[in-house]
């Protein structure tokens, strides 16, 4: 019976005295935190990639429950994760933010005349630095994959010298719109589904000595669907502001002559297949 | 000369990771980056060297006295009250780093509280009672542990940075081939064996 | 009169065109120098020692070399058809068979075909090619290999062969080593020893460890003295192949040298600092450990200091660097051999210290030009 | 005079490159190329602003008349090759690799002259001032290769206080052998250049730094040099001895500072060719429309130094030296160790092409992509120090901030790393992405800051 006692005195007064001593260091060292910040960050995905715009989810979980960004910022996270957060919060989710990268290029070794022998570090930025990399066009894609590196979800693939979004994997952080040298990849909104895969400006003529699958300005698509698509200078684009974003019919009528406009799926497509029929 | 069979049997030859295969969850955890490891270890030889100071106490005088002619043996009581006091000390250190150095608090994350689990800790404070350490040299072996494990994480810390350059198949990167540098540098250890 | 000059016939020109010349980065010139090159060279300086293994220790050693070179080659072939590399392109680089070289020379003459199988595959796999090949390891591959193989086969490790001379009549002691007096000859050269499997020998350095002093008697003095220092330099002593006959290992460490392949201050700093620590120890406490004449010429110091140490792509790259790895070497060296368990520490030595080489990489770089260590304020 | 007993100056670091590029041309004299029907000269010759462009297609201009008139201060002007009329304004192949305005002038083949510029035969009396608006006037810029305006280089900045004057004739690329043939064949034009400078900038501590092996030009120098006051250093052979910090270093054993300038240790630096230019522009009133330039390559039939005018395209410089016997593989415009590899051979020359070279196959480095074995060598050839392996391997691992923090901004982009690496790594590109990644990321710092 007393061992009873005097085990559990033992372990009583021992604890008193850690206690004491904790609230102690409490007191002098406490440091004040939001713990609304851990909240958000516990909601947020914490891919780190920065495609809100800060240095990272702790940084972001830091503005969001300052009140500095709305939730919906993060293009990682679901609408619902959003929505958990901005309920989390008692803020307002904020509208529709959602965004996808594509690489406005169609110029793959196929189509596009590798023209430059080029010899050094296998990287596109160091390869824009030497007279532009093996490709003909000082536009489009280098073919490098400094943006496939860049993804920190995978969802960037150089399929013949060319890089191709994948758009189920593609959350919209926009790292490899900054990886990129030469700002061939665009954020669109995530509910389009055509683009014009050509980035170049220069003449029709000229584009098309370079490379068989750039836009030469034909107007075919503007004269088809005046609202949807617009045409400067040699260069046609997908008015991503229209009411009703161009989709596989309209690209079906428009038939475009090099191919430059195409849905993501048929661009995915003909770069998988590309020059199959060249090997047989 | 007893002391430095201590020392270095802590260091070297037992080395509490590389030799005896504790505390390897904050080795693996937080060896990314050489200047974190220094945070960690500098926590852990602190933490290991306080909790064997007390718990040796705690061991030679709480656990084991003599009270009105009855002789109380505790020992059972051994592990709950060194979890106690290792703890506690986690949350002292806790709460000092957090106002001290907040950056190093952010990069520790999860581990520094997971000292208060981490087997090396706990494995200090029962490898001193099992010996019979006196306070005194449970203390120095403690901080001597603590040491060995600085250096472990340290070393390996150092070469993780390194592979973080290199460029091993998809398969190994990351953890596999960081497993792989741990037991190739636990074989480097083993040459130390007989020392002490 | 037009001083026009483009009326002249173009003759002779044969400029391809624009677009197939070759765009790069500034140099555009390079040195002779090359990897493949390299290797082969560390391969013409191991040629000596080579071939005073396979001279010491005959058929048995020349079997492990080539098994081992097979191997290690073999291994370096199956990873990359596997991993999907360019095979013949890794091979041909020839770092594959530098350490099968090595690996042997590093094996006891006459263990079975599985060591250096075994050795092999640690060697290259666990200790090359996990790590993405030649260049990223951090570790020696070599050592890997028979720090591998010294851990888990114990036995087959430390089992010797003497080596040639080391029976005839001459020489100076045979029952320290283990072995049988000349005059009860059972030797590899008359037809009683191919009935036993294996004629063993002890080392040196083994038989110093577990030496025992009689009284009033210098504890060595069996193994220690210049009758055997004489021997142990021309490399008649039970060893791994490799390492017992100093002057080839010196001279594949001149042509490493001359070469321009190893920093010379690796294997000088090595095992300078093994004979000071050596000289120093015995000069207070002769009982505790021999000369440093013995530990310089025993056990894999020599090989170790020259080839093993020297890895470019494990040793530190600025020369206080170096410098620093190696007497780090030649501590831990000292210490195993005279406090630990085992009897030779070359090889943990070394892996211990490639351990460190990032550490010493960061803290001890070289000063850029124009740095001054205290920015004087002109 | 005994050369044997001199001490020959020196640095650490650095590299001993083939010396068999140099023999190509350095004996061979200095040809005057003759007259072209068209020359394209670039509007931007100059590191800096573009010049104006003072002139319009279908105007008749001058030899020596204006072309382009500076925009700024860090910006030189432009003057006409030749006589002839302006054709246009086009886009040319640039000497960088991106496409550059040149004016397009098409020669009547008269090439009458006019006088812009007074001579001033006594400067000694002149105002230094007076010799600095000439020297810009003329539009000199530095001909050793970065095309700083010379104005810039010679207004030493407030609260900087230069004694010494240093003329680079290092020439310590393989293969070049312009500014050697230079100081053989007009030494006074570079002494006397060199006294000007001094004139301008009040100094009498000149100094010479010439590579031993041009030791003709040295003999040559120094029958002359006394005369202005002048001292002839010679200096091993040994790349890159031309380096400005490296040649400070050497001659008068001054650290410059990392991220300074020459000032910073009160030394000036200066091409011998832009000195003798400078002599020109001052004694005979003449801008900068020519220059020096090795043509050469094992590949050329006859390689050899040309006095080629300014706009003079690539493929007439080949022209001259009688085409090719093999097939090149790589066009070179200035030396093998940091000139810049051409796609095309309308390039035109501009006023610091030092070189023209073809390079076989062969000849020239083929780069790799293979993994670092850490040998060493690319440390001990780093006239900066650095440690280039362990730069090059962090960058290609994305760890920018580790290159950093380990001085990578020092880097020269000499090219010693990339010619000593036995696995021919792209290292000089490498350190190159890694610097204008690091400037890209301080000047959005910078603009960070500014915008708070």
């Amino acid at each position: 019976m007393s061992g009873l006692i005097v085990s559990a005195l033992v372990m009583g007064v021992l604890a008193l005295v850690l206690g004491t001593a904790i609230g102690i260091f409490v007191k002098f060292f406490k440091v004040k935190s939001d713990p609304r910040v851990e909240l958000v960050l516990e909601l947020l995905p914490g891919a780190n990639c920065g495609g809100c715009g800060c240095a990272g989810c702790a940084d972001f979980a830091k503005a969001v429950a300052s009140g500095k960004l709305q939730p919906n910022r993060c293009p990682v996270s679901s609408r619902e994760q959003v929505n958990a957060i901005a309920f989390a919060l008692g803020v307002d989710p904020g509208e529709g933010f959602a965004r996808r990268a594509v690489v406005c290029c169609s110029g793959d070794k196929y189509q596009t005349q590798m023209r430059k022998f080029y010899n050094g570090a296998i990287d596109c930025a160091a390869a824009n630095m030497i007279g532009g990399g093996p490709k003909g066009c000082r536009y489009g894609c280098i073919g490098m994959g400094n943006c496939a590196h860049a993804c920190p979800f995978g969802a960037i693939e150089v399929i013949n010298s060319l890089a191709v979004v994948h758009q189920e994997l593609c959350v919209g952080c926009g790292k490899c719109v900054t990886a990129c040298p030469r700002g061939v990849i665009k954020l669109v909104p995530a509910n389009s589904s055509a683009h014009v895969y050509c980035n170049s400006p220069e003449k029709g003529a000229t584009k098309r000595s370079l490379c068989h699958g750039g836009c030469i300005g034909c107007g075919k698509c503007e004269r088809a669907y005046p609202d949807q698509f617009t045409k400067t200078g040699f260069l046609a684009s997908v008015n991503y502001e229209a009411e009703k974003l161009p989709g596989a019919e309209e690209i079906e009528a428009i038939k475009c002559p090099t191919g430059a406009l195409a849905s993501e799926a048929g661009h995915y497509e003909s770069e998988k297949n590309a020059g199959k029929g060249e090997n047989k | 000369m007893k002391y430095l069979e201590l020392t270095v049997g802590a260091v070297l030859v037992y080395n509490f990771v590389l030799s005896r295969f504790l505390g390897i969850c904050p080795f693996l955890g937080v060896s990314k980056r050489v200047s974190t490891a220094m945070g960690m270890s500098g926590a852990v030889v602190f933490v290991m060297t306080l909790a064997s100071a007390i718990t040796a106490a705690i061991y030679r005088y709480l656990l084991h006295f003599t009270l009105g002619g009855v002789t109380y043996d505790l020992g059972f009581l051994q592990v709950l009250l060194f979890i106690l006091v290792i703890a506690a000390l986690v949350q002292i250190i806790e709460i000092v780093l957090q106002k001290l150095s907040p950056a190093l608090y952010q990069a520790l994350g999860i581990y520094l509280p997971l000292i208060t689990t981490n087997c090396a800790v706990l494995g200090v404070a029962t490898l001193n009672a099992k010996a019979n350490y006196s306070v005194l040299d449970a203390t120095i072996f403690g901080c001597f542990s603590g040491v060995g494990f600085a250096l472990a994480i340290l070393l390996f810390s150092s070469l993780r940075e390194k592979l973080e350059l290199a460029t091993p198949p998809k398969a190994f990167e990351g953890t596999p081939i960081a497993l792989v540098t741990a037991g190739i540098l636990a074989m480097a250890f083993c040459g130390f064996a007989g020392l002490c | 009169m037009s001083l026009f000059s483009d009326k002249k016939e173009k003759t002779g020109l044969r400029l391809p065109d624009a677009k197939h010349l070759v765009l790069s980065s500034s140099p555009h010139l390079s040195s002779s120098a090359d990897e493949g090159r390299i290797m082969l060279y560390v391969i013409v300086s191991l040629l000596p020692a080579v071939a005073a293994g396979i001279w010491f220790f005959g058929a048995p050693a020349l079997r492990v070399i080539l098994y081992s070179l097979v191997f290690c080659i073999g291994a370096e072939a199956l990873w990359c058809f596997l991993a999907g590399k360019p095979v013949w392109r890794t091979i041909g680089d020839c770092s594959a068979a530098v350490t099968g070289l090595l690996l042997a020379l590093n094996l006891p003459p006459g263990v079975p075909f599985y060591v250096p199988l075994i050795g092999a595959v640690l060697a290259i796999w666990l200790g090359k090619q996990i790590y993405g090949g030649l260049g990223n390891n951090p570790f020696n591959p070599v050592l890997v290999g028979r720090v591998g193989l010294l851990i888990a086969l114990p036995a087959l490790m430390t089992t010797w062969s003497p080596a040639r001379g080391m029976e005839s009549a001459e020489y100076p002691q045979h029952a320290v080593f283990g072995m049988a007096e000349p005059s009860a000859t059972v030797t590899h050269a008359t037809p009683e020893a191919k009935e036993c499997d294996l004629v063993t020998c002890a080392t040196p350095l083994g038989v110093a460890s577990t030496s025992v002093a009689a009284p009033g008697k210098y504890r060595f003095e069996k193994v220690d003295n210049s009758a055997m220092w004489k021997e142990y330099f021309i490399g008649r002593q039970g060893g791994c192949i490799g390492e017992t006959c100093a002057p080839a290992l010196l001279l594949g460490g001149i042509l490493l040298v001359l070469f321009n392949l190893i920093n010379w201050r690796v294997p000088l700093y090595f095992a300078g600092t093994v004979g000071v620590l050596t000289a120093i120890i015995h000069y207070f406490a002769p009982q505790m450990t021999p000369t440093p004449v013995f530990h310089l010429l025993t056990g894999g110091l020599l090989l170790g200091a020259i080839f093993m140490a020297t890895d470019m792509v494990t040793s530190p790259i600025s020369g206080t660097g170096c410098v620093i790895f190696a007497i780090g070497c030649g501590i831990i060296t000292t210490v195993i051999r005279i406090w630990g368990n085992y009897p030779e520490g070359v090889s943990f030595s070394i892996l211990f210290m490639n351990a460190l080489v990032p550490l010493i990489d960061r803290w001890f770089v070289k000063r850029p030009f124009g740095y001054t260590r205290r920015r004087k304020e002109v | 005079m005994n050369k044997s007993s001199r001490k020959v100056m020196s640095f650490t670091g650095g590299i001993h490159p083939v010396s068999a590029g140099k023999k190509l041309t350095n004996t061979h004299a200095v040809h005057t190329a003759p007259l072209l029907e068209r020359y394209t000269v670039l509007v931007q010759e100059n590191a800096g602003k573009a010049p104006e462009v003072i002139i319009k297609p279908g105007d008749k201009v001058l030899k020596y008349q204006l072309l382009a008139k500076a925009s700024g201060f860090v910006s030189a002007n432009l003057h006409s090759p030749t006589s002839g009329e302006v054709a246009g304004i086009i886009e040319v192949p640039g000497p960088m690799g991106v496409p550059a305005l040149a004016i397009d002038i098409r020669s009547d083949g008269e090439d009458r002259e006019t006088d812009p510029f007074e001579p001033i035969p006594d400067w000694r009396s002149a105002e230094p001032q007076l010799l600095l608006d000439r020297v810009a006037d003329a539009g000199l810029v530095g001909m050793g290769g970065a095309s700083f305006p010379t104005r810039v280089k010679l207004t030493i900045p407030p609260g900087k206080k230069v004694d010494t004057l240093i003329l680079n004739g290092a020439e310590c690329e393989p293969y070049l052998s312009a500014d050697h043939r230079l100081m053989l064949e007009s030494p006074c034009r570079v002494l006397e250049g060199a006294a000007i400078i001094g004139h301008i900038l009040g100094i009498d501590k000149i100094y010479i730094g010439i590579e031993i092996n041009k030791h003709d030009a040295i003999a040559e120098l120094e029958r002359f040099s006394e005369d202005y006051g002048i001292k002839i250093i010679p200096l091993q052979v040994q790349y890159p001895q031309g380096s400005e910090k490296q040649l400070i270093h050497a001659i008068v054993n001054r650290v410059v500072p990392p991220g300074g300038l020459p000032a910073d240790v009160g030394c000036v630096v200066q091409n011998v060719g832009t000195a003798a230019a400078v002599s020109d522009a001052v004694t005979l009133g003449i801008p900068l429309v020519e220059r020096i330039v090795t043509v050469s390559g094992k590949v050329l039939k006859d390689p050899g130094n040309w006095k080629l005018r300014i706009g003079t395209p690539v493929i007439k410089a080949i022209e001259f030296c009688g085409g090719v016997t093999d097939e090149p593989s790589k066009l070179i415009l200035g030396g093998p160790m940091m000139g810049f590899a051409q796609n095309s051979y309308e390039v035109p020359i501009s006023k610091n092409t030092s070189g023209v070279l073809l390079f076989s196959r062969r000849r020239a480095l083929n780069y790799r992509s293979g993994s670092c074995i850490r040998c060493g060598r690319c440390v001990q050839g780093c006239p900066m120090g650095l440690c280039t392996c362990l730069l090059a391997t962090a960058i290609e691992g994305g760890r920018i901030d580790l290159a950093e923090q380990n001085h990578v901004m020092d880097c020269l982009e000499c090219g010693s790393c990339a010619y000593v690496c036995p696995a021919h790594r792209p290292l000089v590109q490498t350190l190159r992405l890694a610097k204008a990644e690091i400037r890209r990321q301080r000047a959005a710092a910078a603009k960070a800051n500014s915008g708070k």
